[in-house]
């Protein structure tokens, strides 16, 4: 069970990191516990703390904190666009 | 293909005019160019970088085309948006809408272009003579796409 | 000239490239351009000739275009209005408002084709299987140009 | 005391004249009056009847009925315009 994660623009920077590979464990299974998770490494991390406006896609659709997870998704986290 | 991703420059003249030729039934051609500024929030603005979220953003944007041909009576919906660096001056994206009647087709332009601001993940960095920082989302851009939730279809 | 009426086509990506060279606070760039349709009111239409007014027509579409620029911040703004005779599928008018900001560049430039429709002394006569037929006026842009007096200025 | 009247599009063909020069008696000093008196020569000019859908113009800008003329005035009778 693991998914992709995709980090964007200005939260991909302060992560240093483009992506990983995460590898799900049992309870872990919407887009808001995954971000939690995240967040509890610490230090930059904290970047993703429920606090701070981030936008968050499940298979390159937007996804709310309660969208499930599943074996093979690509899960993305960015801030908020600014595009056009 | 109603939607374009490219890094590349886009001659408008020539869109539009592919989008409408033979097309006699269209009466109106409402369209959008979004430039790149050199001033942003009071600093002058050197360049910009367009970061994007390749395969979501066509995603995204295909699926506003398809929700403002939901809404309105248009015959055709083009949508360009750029990425990579880009200039003063430059071409951002570009929409255009065709239609029997001008009204739908401006109301379809001006959604498309609301939806796109604060749904298709793109993310513009600018270089000021302070450095290079990303550029915050606009409250206004929010407010210009709930507008819309508020308007029945058709409205 | 922020007005033009002519017999002859114009071109809309190089009218909206004049209206932006160089102008790198522009960020938006609003138009429309309206096109002979080869059906109205259920019948098919071979030709067109449109008439005018000249000097009117000028003088109206230059206290739009001022009425546009009281109600809304724009740089700059172009209308290209032509006459004479016209196929199916021809340009007919070409409205471009550029500003800092879309809002606004999309109201004004609605804005100009809902006076233009109502105010600018053109006819249109059309030519169909069953002879020639002036234009009748639609409600539709009546209302459609009443709207504006309802809202506020910058609304 | 003279002015100039233009008719265009549909009114133009249905009374056979671009237009004319009119000398203003005393008395008839409004585009209303004008109107009327034009409507009274009677067959094709009872296209100018105050019921039908006409709109005005003095020395080219949009003018209602009350609407002074002066000598020297342009004065244009015209459908509802429909271009765009």
């Amino acid at each position: 069970m693991s998914i992709r994660i995709l980090y964007f623009a200005g939260l991909r920077e302060r992560l240093g990191a483009a992506g990983e590979d995460f590898a799900l464990s049992p309870g872990l299974d919407t887009v808001g516990a995954l971000r939690r998770r995240l967040c509890e490494r610490g230090g930059a991390w904290e970047a993703l703390a429920e606090g701070r406006s981030l936008r968050m896609a499940v298979n390159q659709r937007m996804a709310d904190a309660g969208a499930a997870l599943r074996d093979g998704d690509e899960v993305a986290f960015f801030p908020p666009v600014t595009g056009g | 293909m109603p939607v374009r991703v490219q890094r590349e420059d886009f001659d408008v003249g020539a869109e539009i005019g592919a989008l409408t030729r033979g097309a006699t039934d269209v009466g109106a051609v409402a369209s959008f160019v979004g430039l790149v500024r050199d001033t942003n929030d009071g600093s002058g603005v050197s360049e910009m970088t367009l970061e994007h979220y390749p395969g979501m953003t066509e995603r995204a944007l295909e699926e506003i085309v398809a929700q403002a041909r939901g809404r309105w009576r248009v015959a055709d919906l083009l949508v360009i948006h750029r990425y990579g660096r880009l200039l003063p001056g430059e071409r951002i994206v570009l929409v255009v809408v065709t239609g029997a009647h001008r009204g739908e087709a401006f109301a379809a332009c001006e959604f498309v272009m609301d939806y796109l601001k604060t749904r298709a993940p793109f993310w513009k960095k600018e270089t000021t003579a302070a450095g290079s920082r990303w550029v915050e989302a606009r409250e206004a851009d929010d407010e210009a796409a709930a507008r819309w939730d508020a308007q029945r279809p058709g409205g």
